[in-house]
Formats: structure tokens, sequence, C-alpha cells
């Protein structure tokens, strides 16, 4: 308990931070968005009119704290250019990029448990070189290749799957899913090296382990030492892993909605830099930050569940 | 003579390495019967691990045995059988008790989860009926609470406490074979005294065989039928308990024994030590691998190694055995 | 004992630098010297346009053809190779040195040194790199030091996680109680005792993060926010080709394959060379 | 295709650039040619413009008539024309979206450039009158636009704030629901005035900002309508014969500007020197791969006002106009000029473009990436050499070439300070016939053609493409397609 | 105290130490409680004690390696326990360690000639050379081959010749007390063997005054003159060699005497007397006595009243209700 309230206290201060630190960056980005709202079309005048109107031309940190302030009752402010709640602009993309991450997290990690423990089991073996091989070909394209090889073969020559495109998950599943498949696995394609590098090289050791030998002298089955004996314990680096990633994938995501036409947060985000939209860079980095810090905590929680040495602490001297 | 267990014939076991074939494990012979406790002996590295998990036939990947080594148990050349008829032989006929009680216990599982999967694996028991049993064993090898601690998971346990519940899974199937790979050596004296009686009372009461591995001469003076001292891959001198202790014939069974501080001897009393280390196991010595260390080595111990042979049950590897100088 | 032989040849294979070590290290040594000495070769400069030939194919004076611009492509791979060179060193090195500095303070020092800059690369990790990336390069962009030093800041956190944990590991080591015990000060005991140690595998994390800082310099060309035009690099040409990708393949591709090549080079030379350290840290060698 | 022809029924999918700002006269602020795409299927303007006659023709207003001085236009109103929510349309409605837009309270951004209407009245529920300031040639075209200014607006929607996100005309289609970035959906409207010539239950319009993206979707079949002004996928899509291309002319031109208020530029010879090293014809073949014309004027093809004083490309002059500039300043070298340019690919290869053919000339040019707000903040702050710039396409040109061309307006970026351009731009602005504005228009394009302060880089010309399935969409209209009309044949 | 071994010739003192490490949720661990031991010049101190019962904590916390919680450490007159920065580094080469693992407390990255010679270069003695010279004596003192050795690294030894690294580099500031914290327990028997003999060896030499800690009974006893037993971070018994081993009073000592298995396969079977049952837990130490909870002589004064030290016979220190009766002859 005790624990969980640090846990609670730390998140709060990390998160204050990313968006005191973003609000800052945010607030030197050059040119501003009282161009962009005022127009081709608008004098020096009614530019800084626009600006004043807005607030800007106030110290930041006061800013600051009234954003703060409102996001406490619930306003995340305005979009200047869209005039967009941001709130809702955020809450509505999101789910479409969580739901991105998380197909692509899940197709991840589908592809590096099975082969992190087929590399692990004969380390330098022939499985393990044709694994590692094809770990570093797929981490040496650069996912918006990946992305645009896809489509061309995916989409545009065998025609299987949708090349854009999103569908709410109100026009059923499979037509949810089916657009999403391209794009998730172009991040996969990514991501799932890392994870499963990591795994195989825990793994390794974890197989040489003690508590591993006996279970061979029990006479269990390699495939029943490899997923009920070796993987919970082989995994701690790798779920802490998925708690980073969750950075790089949002990262990940801004260059792959541009590909995929997908509306998320990424592609809401990249145009509100471009158009300096303040409060919507800020509100989406703040979603992001959230998400991040959720997923890490997701991350503290999932590692309880792993590891009964963490689960039970407490409950013994 | 009892009915014979286990019969080990010339064991080689080497392993690859960056440096070249390294033998842990050379030409190591010996039978052993049912109701008995061999006790192995040796410093180190020199092999009686390997020795063990040769036996069980669990060697890791970069291991290489010759076709000529064969074990034998219960009358089945482990040698010969595949990986599947071997798995069905670990547990039920042979089983093993790791050294380290804090690692040899799978730390996300529950002991319970542990016991049970043995006895559903090998006697097909379902899950009621072998959490019953588990509790069963936990409470035959001594833990208290047996029936709170099943559902515990090994960091919940002190060492002691979790080996005997390694010893609990070893004995879960009943095996005719025993191997017990230095229990005590990561155990406070208090606690190593429980388990060795512990061990001792199960081989007793269920009629096996066991092999007790340690380093410490005094754990296999008091628990063992008899004894083997290996060095450098081989056993140098093999004989009954009291015949190893009272009539030593090898000289670094002596040495190694006159090495023991021991609680008896006065303050300050300068030990016999052995000079230098042990062999490097890729590249032997020519002869005797003792021989570079050997207060009494002369020429003709270099010359090729000692087999090991004895009148009797006492058997020694060494040309110029202790107590027949005098005679000379 | 024909399988004593193999079983030590295999193993001897695995620890030397066999094929898989020299076969992409020579093509990273082509790369390196074809841009490194690049004014040597005599190429078109890379930003000329040859108003006779656009987009044009492999022809005379244009090995590997033209871009949409009618600039020779060879020349601008070339050229924009030194870029994602130079980033690819450049950053991970920045990232790593502060990263050090950080985490060893932090591993060492505990208590709120640890708290306050484990809170600073919580912060750090928890905005998305590209973001941090999109934000500086719109702020300061251009120019090639500003790249190396925007995308270095994102290894920062990693590194620093990295070296905390390696000297918490050490720090807690018994030489280093020893070194405490002879009355070593703070500063000798991390240069002396722990650094050596932690440079392992941290130079192992920068042979990880080479590959990874140049596709991420590719990503931030491809969104045009890298260095400035009319300096190419891999990624923005890659960028420009993508346009043309139906009508003239060969724009994109040629700088995919040597992109895709050169980072799956690195990643082949880093993991021999990991490995290689691994064995050194164990002292097998 | 007739619309006898037509069939009734069925969806489509429109794929547009970018989202839209908002729908409010106010908020929104510009359209932009994405949201008139979405615009002309939700509101109406009070006319049509016929691009083949190049006349006005009856939409929301049915008759219209001027007073002898041109200064007062009365319009009627149709009748019987209700909006989405069910209330009237009428005068009012009109008025007040006018009034609004030209009450500087207000700060609209379509105000400039109808400027001249002093105000608007109601007369009676069917009649309303424009009074202008001085006669203004410019009115009918601004009242046919399907920009801000033009369509219509319900009042009540306008006063409960709502307009700018869930808008409400008289149009054919009603709004159903726009998530942001998305999709803005529409349904068919079954009170519209002309419920007969409308075929589609819905359309669903797809922000696709990337050109790839779109030209990929439109060719899996997932959209089937798109835009875009991107050289090579025109190229490309034009010669897929799985997919039908619209073509039309505009004004309105891509420019770069040169900055004559401020040092070297402030010299004209070096704007002449810069003007002959610009390579127009090359940047519309490399960049534009010629799916734009090559222009002399912005007016587009309505008027051909013949010898405009054009610079063409020649290195040969400019370098001669950097020797009178040499001789004229006493300078041996010509300066480091800097070019602002937009990140976009675009954007690069203009500056790259423009290096290489300056360079030829003997002027050493600077690229400098900005994104398009800082670009757009340098240009009015005057801090810049050469930028890329873009003149919009208008039913009318007149109002933004006079912006573009007076003293002391707060448009006129490049710095003319000719007292002939002056008293030809206030000429222009009161004309009486088209004619003559027209003829005025094109002796200001000449003065500042000399001038070399504004150069082309490819006139309008405009490409959509759909599905052959599609049937009954006009080549777009100034860059706006209209798919109001629009049926779904699945024969084809 | 009323046992206070004769104060004059006390070179170490140790006064009721007290290590306690926090623990999350404002809990401690009570690692030594009020140990005290005072050390005569050239003597060797013995302390042994099962796993976890506070010796590596107290020999830490003699060396300062943190300071402890309270009480006092005094060497030589010197209160250590109250110097701060400079003069504690300066105090320092006064006094110097040996660790378990020999290995681990080796600097794998450095060569033995810098491993050996940090102490001196740290107290800033001597040139470069002055310190190579210095470094091959030491090494050459412990039984290396000076030339040989300088320049390999740590892992080129084997574990008994990475503790005489080791105890070269402790000794090379000649300080006069040596703390080995299991200086030969990672060792095997042979090497344990030389190891031990090389320690005695420079004991004698150097006038070494040492606190050596193992929890092998036997290795204890061959090297001390006088054994401290702990339980559960305190003092239990505190006699010379001889008579701890020979007469123990106290029912631990005794118990750990007994279950010590002696290599002869004809010594007599001994009862281990011990109440079965878990080690209590240094966080919650059980009230009174705190070995009563598996003490076969326990008894209800036991769980209320902490037994003091005494001495029951001179020099004999026990802290126990009911020790066991010296038996007659
Ligand atoms: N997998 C392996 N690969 C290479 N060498 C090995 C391997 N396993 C063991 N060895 C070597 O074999 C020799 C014998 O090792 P073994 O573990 O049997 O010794 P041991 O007698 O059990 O020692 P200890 O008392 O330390 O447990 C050692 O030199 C060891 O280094
Ligand atoms: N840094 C620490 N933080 C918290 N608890 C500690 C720490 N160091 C030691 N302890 C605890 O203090 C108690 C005494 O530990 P110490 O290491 O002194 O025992 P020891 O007698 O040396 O044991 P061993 O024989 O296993 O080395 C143990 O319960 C241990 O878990
Ligand atoms: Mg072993
Ligand atoms: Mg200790």
């Amino acid at each position: 308990m005790r624990y969980l309230l640090y846990r609670l206290r730390r998140l709060a201060i990390v998160l204050a931070a990313v968006t005191f630190v973003t609000f800052l960056l945010v607030n030197v980005l050059p040119g501003d968005v009282a161009y962009e709202m005022a127009g081709m079309d608008s004098s020096e005048e009614e530019v800084q009119e626009i600006r004043e109107e807005l607030g800007l031309d106030r110290p930041v940190v006061i800013r600051y704290f009234e954003w703060v302030g409102g996001v406490f009752v619930g306003d995340w402010g305005t979009s200047f250019i869209s005039s967009e709640d941001v709130w809702h602009a955020v809450t509505d993309r999101f789910p479409v990029s969580f739901e991105l991450m998380l197909l692509a997290q899940i197709l991840a990690l589908a592809m590096a448990i099975p082969a992190g423990m087929a590399s692990a089991f004969r380390p330098n073996g022939r499985a393990d070189r044709i694994i590692g091989a094809l770990a570093f070909a797929s981490v040496s394209m650069p996912s918006f290749m990946t992305a645009i090889l896809l489509i061309f073969v995916f989409a545009l020559g065998l025609g299987w799957l949708p090349a854009t495109g999103y569908e709410p998950l109100s026009s059923g599943l499979w037509a949810n899913l089916k657009p999403m498949i391209l794009p998730a696995l172009s991040l996969a394609l990514v991501e799932w090296t890392i994870l499963m590098r990591t795994l195989r090289v825990e793994m390794i050791s974890v197989l040489q382990e003690n508590y591993i030998a006996l279970a061979r002298a029990k006479g269990m089955s390699n495939l029943r030492i490899l997923w009920v004996h070796a993987l919970r314990p082989s995994s701690f680096s790798m779920i802490t892993l998925l708690g980073l990633q969750v950075a790089r994938l949002l990262g990940g995501t801004i260059i792959i909605e541009q590909i995929f036409g997908i509306p998320g947060v990424g592609r809401l985000l990249i145009h509100a830099v471009y158009t300096r939209d303040f409060v919507v860079i800020q509100g989406c980095v703040t979603f992001f930050a959230l998400a991040f810090v959720t997923a890490n905590f997701l991350v503290d929680i999932a590692y309880a569940w792993l590891d009964p040495r963490v689960r039970t602490r407490g409950s013994h001297g | 003579m009892g009915e014979i267990i286990l019969d080990v014939r010339n064991q080689r076991t080497a392993f690859a390495t960056a440096r070249g074939m390294l033998n842990a494990v050379d030409g190591v012979s010996f039978t052993l019967e049912r109701g008995k406790t061999l006790g192995v002996v040796g410093e180190s590295g020199s092999g009686k691990s390997v020795l063990s998990r040769s036996v069980m036939r669990l060697l890791p990947g970069n291991s290489v045995v010759p076709s000529d080594s064969k074990v034998i148990l219960n009358g089945k050349d482990l040698t010969r059988l595949s990986e599947t008829e071997l798995r069905r032989l670990r547990g039920p006929e042979m089983a093993i008790v790791f050294q380290d009680p804090m690692t040899s216990l799978n730390p996300v599982l529950s002991i319970g989860k542990q016991i049970m999967e043995v006895l559903m694996f090998h006697m097909g028991m379902k899950k009621g009926p072998a959490k019953e049993k588990a509790v069963e064993l936990l409470r035959a090898v001594g833990l208290p609470q047996p029936d709170v601690r099943v559902n515990q998971y090994p960091h919940q346990l002190s060492g002691g406490m979790r080996q005997r519940v390694a010893i609990a899974i070893a004995i879960a199937c009943e095996p005719d074979l025993l191997i017990a790979d230095e229990p005590t050596t990561a155990l406070d004296v208090t606690v190593q005294a429980e388990i060795l009686d512990l061990l001792q009372r199960m081989v007793k009461e269920r009629n096996m065989a066991m092999i007790l591995i340690t380093h410490d001469m005094g754990v296999v003076a008091g628990r063992c039928d008899e004894v083997a001292v290996m060095y450098a891959g081989r056993i140098v001198e093999k004989a009954p308990v009291r015949e190893l202790f009272n009539n030593t014939r090898m000289p670094y069974t002596a040495a190694l024994l006159s090495s023991i501080p021991k609680v008896t001897d006065p303050p300050h009393r300068k030990l016999d030590a052995i000079e230098g280390r042990p062999p490097d196991l890729i590249n032997p010595p020519q002869g005797c691998p003792f021989a570079p260390r050997c207060k009494f080595a002369g020429p003709e111990c270099e010359e090729q190694v000692p087999p090991l042979e004895g009148p009797g049950a006492h058997q020694y590897a060494c040309v110029k055995p202790l107590g027949e100088e005098v005679a000379a | 004992m024909d399988r004593n032989a193999l079983a030590i040849a295999m193993h001897r294979k695995s620890r030397s630098f066999g094929l898989y070590f020299w076969i992409p290290m020579i093509w990273l040594i082509i790369v390196a010297v074809a841009c490194v000495f690049a004014p040597l070769w005599g190429l078109p400069p890379a930003d000329e346009i040859d108003w006779a030939y656009i987009q044009s194919p492999p022809v005379e004076g244009h090995p590997l053809g033209t871009d949409n611009l009618g600039r020779d492509l060879l020349s601008r791979i070339i050229y924009g190779g030194r870029v994602s060179l130079t980033v690819g060193f450049a950053a991970p090195f920045i990232g790593v040195g502060l990263g050090l500095i950080l985490g060893m303070i932090a591993g060492y020092y505990r208590g709120w040194a640890d708290e306050v800059i484990g809170i600073m690369i919580d912060a750090w990790l928890a905005i998305p790199g590209l973001v941090i990336l999109l934000l500086f390069s719109v702020v300061f962009g251009g120019s090639l030091f500003m790249v190396c030093l925007s995308l270095g800041l994102l290894f920062i956190p990693t590194a620093a996680r990295i070296t905390r944990a390696a000297t918490l590991n050490y720090a807690g080591r018994e030489f280093v109680l020893a070194a405490k015990a002879m009355g070593a000060s703070d500063f000798r005991i991390l240069r002396k005792e722990v650094f050596p140690n932690i440079i392992w595998p941290l130079i192992a994390f920068v042979l990880i993060d080479i590959p990874i800082a140049i596709v991420i310099e590719g990503a931030l060309s491809f969104l045009g926010l890298s260095v400035k035009a009319p300096t190419p690099s891999w990624g923005g040409i890659i960028a420009e080709g993508r346009e043309v990708l139906s009508t003239s393949p060969h724009i994109a591709l040629y700088p995919t394959l040597v992109m895709f090549l050169t980072v799956l080079c690195f990643n082949l030379v880093g993991d021999a060379i990991r490995r290689r350290l691994a064995d050194v840290r164990e002292g097998a060698i | 295709e007739s619309h006898a022809m037509a069939k009734k029924g069925g969806e489509l999918t429109v794929a547009i650039e970018t989202d839209v700002r908002g729908f409010g006269t106010i908020k929104g602020g510009v359209l932009g040619q994405t949201g008139e795409i979405v615009m002309r299927t939700i509101q109406e303007p009070l006319l049509d413009w016929d691009p083949e006659t190049n006349e006005p023709q009856p939409l929301l207003a049915t008759e219209w008539s001027h007073n002898d001085d041109q200064t007062v236009w009365t319009f009627k109103l149709r009748e019987g024309v209700k909006f989405h929510d069910g209330s009237d349309f009428d005068a009012e409605d009109v008025a007040h979206h006018y009034n609004r837009i030209l009450d500087p309270e207000n700060k609209s951004r379509s105000r400039t450039f109808i400027a001249s209407i002093e105000k608007v009245e109601a007369v009676d529920p069917l009649t309303v009158e424009f009074h202008l300031k001085h006669p203004w040639q410019a009115l009918l075209p601004y009242l046919a636009t399907t920009s801000m200014s033009g369509p219509i607006p319900a009042k009540e929607a306008v006063e409960a704030d709502t307009q700018n996100r869930s808008p409400v005309g008289t149009g054919p289609f009603k709004f159903v629901e726009w998530a942001s970035g998305d999709r803005i959906i529409v349904e068919r409207n079954p009170d519209y005035w002309n419920a007969d010539e409308i075929n589609l239950d819905k359309i669903t319009f797809r922000i696709l900002p990337d050109t790839q993206t779109r030209f990929a979707s439109l060719r899996s079949g997932e959209v089937d309508v798109m835009w875009t002004d991107r050289g090579p996928s025109i190229v490309e899509a034009k010669q897929d014969d799985k997919l039908v291309t619209l073509v039309s002319e505009g004004a309105g031109a891509a420019v770069n500007l040169l900055n004559g208020k401020k040092e070297p530029l402030n010299h004209p010879a070096l704007r002449k020197a810069l003007a002959h090293a610009w390579n127009q014809d090359a940047l519309v073949k490399i960049s534009w791969q010629n799916t734009r014309p090559a222009v002399e004027h912005p007016l587009g093809p309505v008027k051909d006002c013949g010898d405009v004083n054009y610079r063409g490309f020649d290195i040969a002059k400019a370098k001669e106009y950097i020797e009178e500039w040499k001789a004229d300043t006493g300078n041996t070298e010509v300066p480091t000029i800097v070019m602002i340019h937009t990140t976009t690919p675009r954007g690069r290869e203009l500056g790259e473009i423009y290096q290489q053919t300056a360079k030829a000339a003997g002027i050493p040019l600077e690229l400098q990436p900005v994104d398009q707000s800082t670009l757009v903040k340098r240009v009015f702050t005057n801090d810049f050499d050469i930028s890329g710039w873009r003149i919009a396409d208008g039913a009318d040109m007149g109002p933004q070439l006079y912006a573009y061309a007076m003293p002391g307006s707060s448009y006129n970026l490049t710095g003319f300070d000719d007292p002939k351009l002056a008293e030809v731009a206030e000429q222009m602005r009161v004309a009486t016939t088209r004619e003559e504005r027209l003829d005025l228009q094109c002796e200001m394009v000449s003065i500042m053609n000399d001038d070399g302060g504004i150069l082309y880089r490819g006139g309008g010309r405009y490409h959509a493409f759909t599905t052959p399935r599609v049937k009954g969409v006009p080549a777009p209209y100034r860059g706006a397609v209209d798919v109001t009309r629009a049926w779904i044949d699945e024969q084809s | 105290m009323n046992a206070e071994p004769g104060k004059i010739d006390t070179f170490l003192a140790i006064d009721n130490l007290t290590v306690e490490y926090p623990l999350q949720g404002g809990r401690k661990v009570h690692a030594v409680t009020d140990f005290t031991a005072h050390v005569k010049r050239g003597e060797t101190l013995g302390l042994v004690g099962e796993s976890g019962c506070g010796k590596s904590s107290a020999a830490r916390a003699v060396m300062q390696l943190p300071r402890p919680t309270r009480g006092k450490v005094t060497l030589d007159g010197q209160d250590l326990t109250g110097l701060k920065g400079r003069a504690l580094q300066q105090a320092r080469r006064r006094f110097q360690m040996i660790f378990q693992d020999p290995i681990a407390s080796l600097n794998p990255r450095m060569n033995i000639r810098d491993i050996v010679a940090a102490p001196l270069e740290i107290a800033g003695i001597g040139t470069e050379e002055e310190r190579t010279q210095r470094v091959a004596e030491m090494l050459e003192k412990v039984g290396l081959n000076a030339d040989q050795a300088m320049e390999r690294r740590p892992h080129e030894f084997s574990g008994g010749q990475c503790q005489r690294i080791s105890i070269a580099r402790a000794l090379i500031l000649e300080p006069d007390l040596l703390v080995c914290d299991e200086a030969v327990s990672a060792l095997d028997v042979s090497v344990q063997a030389q190891v031990l003999n090389l320690l005695e060896e420079l004991k004698k030499e150097l006038g070494l005054t040492m606190l050596f800690i193992s929890h092998d009974l036997a290795v204890v006893k061959h090297v001390s003159d006088r054994v401290a037993v702990m339980y559960l971070g305190r003092l239990c018994e505190l006699a010379d060699a001889e008579t701890i081993y020979r007469q123990p009073v106290h029912p631990y000592t005794r118990t750990l005497l007994d279950a010590v298995p002696e290599p002869d396969p004809d010594a007599p079977e001994r009862e281990i007397n011990l109440v079965p049952g878990e080690l209590p837990s240094p966080v919650n130490p059980p009230s009174g006595c705190p070995f009563r909870t598996r003490c076969p002589r326990a008894s209800e004064q036991c769980k209320a009243v902490m037994p003091e030290l005494r001495e029951i016979t001179r020099g004999h220190i026990v802290a126990c209700h009911h020790p066991l009766v010296p038996e007659a002859g």
C-alpha cells in the first residue's frame, strides 16, 4: 500500500514534469498560432490582437498553471485552429491509436515469444541463426518502408487487405480489424526483434538455472519446461521493455498513421505541431505521457502477477 | 550381496570448450546396491556434479560421451535410451537433489505445483489426489504446516525448508536411485545435520540407493556405506567408509584428510596444506594427475595414469600407495 | 571422436569472428570509404541538376540513374550516407555520454539523487521520442549538429538506466567495498573501479544504437525534419522517391536497399562484437 | 451521361486532403479546397457559376437587378426553401450572414475581399439588397463563391454557436457526423428544394492527408473520389485506365515572392536578375510534371492578356542585370540570398531547383526550410529575401491583385511602390464592366511582372479522380469537386 | 558492563555496537545489537555464528563501512566512529579488510599491480616505481611470483591465488588490524589450508591484530586466540578458543559444536539438541533471549528477560539464564 502510494506520487511528479517541459518546448516553437489563425490575409496588428485575445503574451509559467488548473476541472482547452474541444479531440482519436498499438504489441509478442524460445532452446543452433537473421532483417527496415512494401504487396498487389483507412468497432469486429492488420504489422515487425532478443538472452540464462535442471530431472518434456517453467521467469526484462516500448510505439504510430490514413492521435499531433496549435500539442503529449505512465504501471502489476516474490511481498518477513 | 541397482562402467564425459576438450569425468566405474549409500567426495571441479548428471543423462549441449560409456540402471542401459524413454525414468527410477536450495526450485511456481507436476506426469494422478499426496510428502519430509506451505512459493521458505521440498520432489515417485549433489553445502551446520538425517531416513524407509556427493569429509564419514574419492575427473580411491578413513592408501586422500582443520585440534596448529592447485582438465599432466602435488611422487608416477584397483572392496589408483613404502 | 572435433569446431566458430562478421564488415567498410572520401570519386555534385535526364533510369554518366530533379542518384546516396553515418555515430555517443554521467550518479549515490534523476528519466521517456524530435527539429531544425544532438538526447534514458543498473551492481561488489576500506574517494571509485566495468555493457549498447539512430534519422528525413535542403540524406531520398514509386521505382529502391543493407550490417557486426564483449566481460578472454 | 440515366441510392466515399477547421463563418476561418468540397453538399450560396459560359446562374437567388450606378443590387430569393433544421430560408439569413462578415469587430477572414460591400438589407422575406461602396464587378462572382463567404448558414444555428462543428444549411445533404481527423458524414436531405437531382443516400468524406495514401485508397477501392495536386500521382493516375480523370483550368498561381522592402533585393536590378534566373518551365516539368500550365499572369484562362512583360528564364539576361547591379552599387560579389521554403517535398524541390538555376547566373541562394506557419510569419514580418507563396484562385482576381499591389496594404508583401500601379489598381476596382475590369487587371500584371517581384511557378489546373462506378461528377471547379449530383453505376 | 577485560592492553574496543538496516514501512533489520568485545594487540578474535546472524554487519561496522547505527569502535585509543572525512581516510590505513569472495573482491578490469598498489596510490605514498617495488615485495610475501603476476588480471588466477592477492593488498599499508570476513569460506579445503597457514604466518611476522569471521567452527578455532559466538545479532558467548570448544556454557554454542560433522567414521553419534523450528527473523527478534525459541532449556524467564552478559569464569563471558554448568574434571 505504502509502495503504491509512493508509485502514485512519483507518477504525479513525472506527469507534472512532462507537461511542464512540453509546455516550455511548445512555447519556444517559432511561428505562432496567431498567424495560423489570422491567415495569410491579415495585418500584423490583427495578429497581435489575436495573440492578446488568446493570452499568448503572458508569461509561460502563469499560463502553465492556468492550463493545469483547467485540466483538473476537465477543461483541456479548445483547439486554436479547429475550435474543437481538446479533450474530445484527443479522446476521440486515442482509442484508435491505442488499438493500433495494442494490436502491434500483440502481434510482436506472438512473434517474439515462440521465436525467442526456439532461439534460446539451442543457442547458436540452426533455428537460432535463422530467427536471428530474420530478426535483424526486420529491424533493419525502417517502419515506413515496411509499411509501403506491405501496402504494395498485400493491398495493391494481392488485394487481401485494404491499403488504408479505419473502421470503428461499431462496424463489426472484422471490419474494424481488417484495415488495422497492415499498420499493426508494420509496427510489430520492428518491435518484435527487440522483444525476441531480450527474451532469448534472459531465457538462455534461465535455462541454465538449477530449477530447470531439476525440472529435467523430474522428467518433464522440453515443451513443458519452456512454457511452464522457463517462460515466466524469463519474461521480466521483456515485460519491462513492453512498457518502455509504449513510448516508441507512440512515436511510431505518428508515421504509420500518416501512411495508412488512420485517424489517431499521432496524426492529430503532427498536424498540431505544424500549425502551432499549442493546446492540442499539450493535450496530446499529456495523453501520451498518461498512456506511458499507465502502461508502466500495468507492467508493475504484470510483474506482481508473474513473480510471486513481488506479489506476496509483505506477507512474509 | 544386495540387488545391484546402478552399474556405471567407464563413464567418460567431456566438454567442448574454446580451449579444447575438457575431460570432466574420465573413466569412472562403480556399482551401487539397493539400500546402500555411496559417498562421493572431492574438491571443487573434480567432476562430482558432472558424474551425477552423467548418470541422470542430463548433460548440456556441448558435452561429449563416448559410446563405450555405460550407465545401467535396473538392468536398462541408459546410454541406449531415447530422450522420451529417459524422461519416463527420471522421477520413478532415479531422482536428484541439487546443491543450492535457493535456486533449485522454480521461483514462480508454488511448491505444491512443483511436486504435483511429477505425480501427475509419472503416476497419472489427477489434480486433487496429487495435491493430497503432495501434502503428505511435505509432511513426510518434516515441513511444518504442510497444508499451508503447499500453496506457498519458494521465496517464502527458508533454505532448509526448500531443501526439504526438493527432497519431497525427489522421492515423490519412490525412485530406486537418489542422487544428492552436495545437498547441504549451502546450509548452516545445524540445518545440515537435520537434512542429512532426513535423507538417511528416507533412503532406509524406502529402501533406495543413494549417491551422496559432498566435498566435506565429515559428512561422508558418518553417513555412507562406501566412499569414493574423486580427483581430476577420476575416482582415485574407493573403499567402505571405515576402511577408507582408517587405512588410507591414496596419498591424495590422506593429504585431503590432514588439510582439514578439525574442532578437536588445538588452535594455531599448522595445517598440512596440499601445495599447488588441481590440474587443468584440458591439458592434464602426464601420468597420475596428482603427481605434481604429491609428496611421495616419483618418476614412475608420471609414466601412465594408474588404474583403479586393489584387493577386495578397497581400490585405489596409485603406484606408490601409502602403507606400502614401509614394506618395500 | 569425430563428434568431438565437430563440437570444438562449432564452439570455436561461435567465439571467433566468422563470415557473419566479415561479410557485413566489408560492406560497412565500402560504405564508409565511399562516404568519407566522397569528393574523390569524381561524382557530379549531389545537388547538380542534369536537365537532360530527369527521373532517369540508369544511363551513361548516372550509374544508378537520376532522381526527381535529375540529380545523380549515386552521388546523392553517397553524400546522403555521410549524414546517416554521422548521425548514426554521433547521436548514440552523445546520448550514452550524458546517460553515463546521470546513471553513475544515480546508481552510486542512490537516495535523492537517484530519485531526482529517476524522475527526469521517466519524464523524458514519457514523451514519445518522435514528439521530442519533432519539436526539436521545428525549433532548432536544419543543422546536422542539432539533428545529432536531439537524436542523441533520445538515447539518454536507456543509457542512464543501463548505467544505473550496472553501477548499482558494481557499487555493491566487494572490490568497491575494498576500495572504500582503503579510503578511496567517490570520484576515484567511480572512475577507477566502476567505470571500467560498466563501460562494456554501454559499448554494447552503443553498438545497438548505431543502426537505430540511422533508422530514426531516416524517419525524420522522411517527415522532412532532418538536415536542410539540398543536403541529401537516405530517408529524404526515399521520401522523394516514394512519390514516383510506380513510375521510377529506382529512386526509392536504391537508397532503401543501401540503407537496409547498411543497417543490417551494423546490426550483424554489432552483434558479433557484442558477443566478443560478453566473453571479455565474463573474463573468458 | 444525362440525369435521366442516373440511379438513385448508394453511398459515396470521398478522400479529402485535410480536416476542415470548422464551418462557422467566423470561427472556421478559410475553408480551403477540402472544406469547399464538403461545404458544397451542406450549404448553398445565392448564385451558381457556370464555368462554361462564365456567367452566374440562379441558385438560392432566382433573379437579380441593380440600380443605375451599380451601387445597389436587389436579389429575389427562391421560395419554399428550408434549412435542415426545418426553419425557412429567408432574406434575414442572407443579411445576417453578410453583415457578420462585414463587421470589423468579428475579424472575419473573408472580409478583406468583399469589403466593397457596405451593407446588406432584408427588404422582405424574399428580397435582399446589397449596398456597395462603389461600382464593383466582383460582386456576382463573390456571391457565387463556395468559399466561406458564399454559402448561407441558418441564422439560428449561427446564433446558437453550433454552426461551426455541426453546420446547418439548405444544401442537398444534411450533416450527420464529424469524427475529427477521420471523417465527415452527410446524408441525403429529403426536403431539398431540388430533391430530384440528388441521387446518393450518403457521402462519407475521409480525411487522408498523405497523397500516396489517398491514391492507394482510391486504387484499392476504399474511396471513390479524390483530389490531388501532386504531379507524380496525377501522371500515374491519368495512366491508370481503371480510374476516371477530371480536369479543369483555373486562375491563381503558385509564386515566389522577392522581398523588395529589404536589402539586397530592394534593388530592382537584382530582382530582375533573379526573375530571369527563375526557370518556371523546369519547375512545371519537374515538380508538377506538366500537370499545371506555366503562366505569365494569375488571371487564369478567362482572359488572354497578350504581352504582359513576362520575364522568362534567360541566364544571359540575368547576368546582364547583375552587372548592372554591380555597376550601380559598386559591389563585386552578389551576397548570399536566403530563400525560405516549406519542409514539404514540394517546398524542397522548389528551393533546390531555384538554387541551381540561380547558381548558374552567379547568384548564391541559401535554402532555409521552415514549416508552413513559420513561413507565413516570416513573410508577414518582412523577414525573408525569397519565399514560396501562392496566389489563391478566385472567381474574380481583382481584390487579391489590389491587395498585393497597393502601397501600405498589409498584403503588399513584395513592396510594390509604383504610383502608376496604384492608379491602375484604383481604376480596376471601380470599373463598371467586366471587360474593362479584366483589361485593367492585365495592365496591373504587366507592371508587376516588369518589376520582377512576383515570379510564377505554375498556374491553376485541377485534377480529380474517381473510380469508374462514380458518375455525374463535374470537373473540379476552382479546385473543389462537386459530388452533390453524383450517382453510382455498379455496372461499370 | 560487568565484563571488561583489562583496559590497558585493549587494542580494538568494540562497545555496544548496533547495526540496523531500515526497511520499507519504517521497520528495521536488527542485524547487530549491543555487541561488545575487546581485542588485545596481536590477538585474533574469532567470530562465529549461523548465516544471517550479523557477522558481516559487525565486521563492516568495525570498518566504518558504513558507520554503525550506535556504539563505539576504538582502535588504539582512537574513536573511529567519531572520525570524519579526511581524518577517517587517514585512519583507514591502520585497519584493512579481506572479503569472502576472492574473485569478486578484485576489480576484474585492473591488473594485479594496480590492484595491490591502489592503497598506496590513494594514500599518496611513494613514486610509481617505489610502489611497484613494494607491490613486488608484497606479492612475494604472500607466495606469488611477482614477475609473473603483476601484469595479469584477476580472472587468470585461481581462488586461492586471488585471496593471496587480496591479502597482499590489505597488508601493503602495514595496517595494525586485519578484519577477515569469511576469508577462506569460498576456498577448497586444500587451498583453504594454504591460505590459513599464510594468514597465521603473516600475523606473527607483522604483529597483526585480527578479527576473523567464519561460520566454520573448525576454521575459527584454528586461527583464533579467543572466540565470540553470535546469535541473531547478539553476542552469546566469548572465551578463549580452547575453553569455548572444550567447555561451551551457552546451549547454542553447544548445539553448534554438536552439529559439526567430524571426519571420523568412529566418532560417537551426537544428538543435536534443538527445538525444531525456524531461525527467527532479525526484523522481529523474539522477546527476551533471542535463542529461547529453539533452546531446549528455555524457561519463562528467558521469554521475559534478556540475559545480561556475565563473566562466569575469568575471561569467559556468556549471555544465558541457564548456562550449562561446567562439569567437574
Ligand atoms: N557445461 C560445461 N562446459 C564446460 N565445462 C564444464 C561444464 N560443466 C562442468 N564443466 C567443468 O567440468 C569440471 C567438473 O565440474 P563439476 O561441476 O562436476 O565439479 P564438482 O566436483 O561438482 O565441483 P563443485 O564441488 O564445485 O560442485 C569443472 O572443471 C567444470 O569447469
Ligand atoms: N544492506 C542491508 N539491508 C538490509 N538488511 C541487511 C543488509 N545487509 C544485511 N542485512 C540483514 O542483516 C542480517 C545480518 O546480515 P549479515 O550479512 O551481517 O550476516 P552474516 O552473519 O554475515 O551472514 P552470512 O553468514 O550469510 O554472511 C541479515 O538478516 C541480513 O539479511
Ligand atoms: Mg558440483
Ligand atoms: Mg556474511
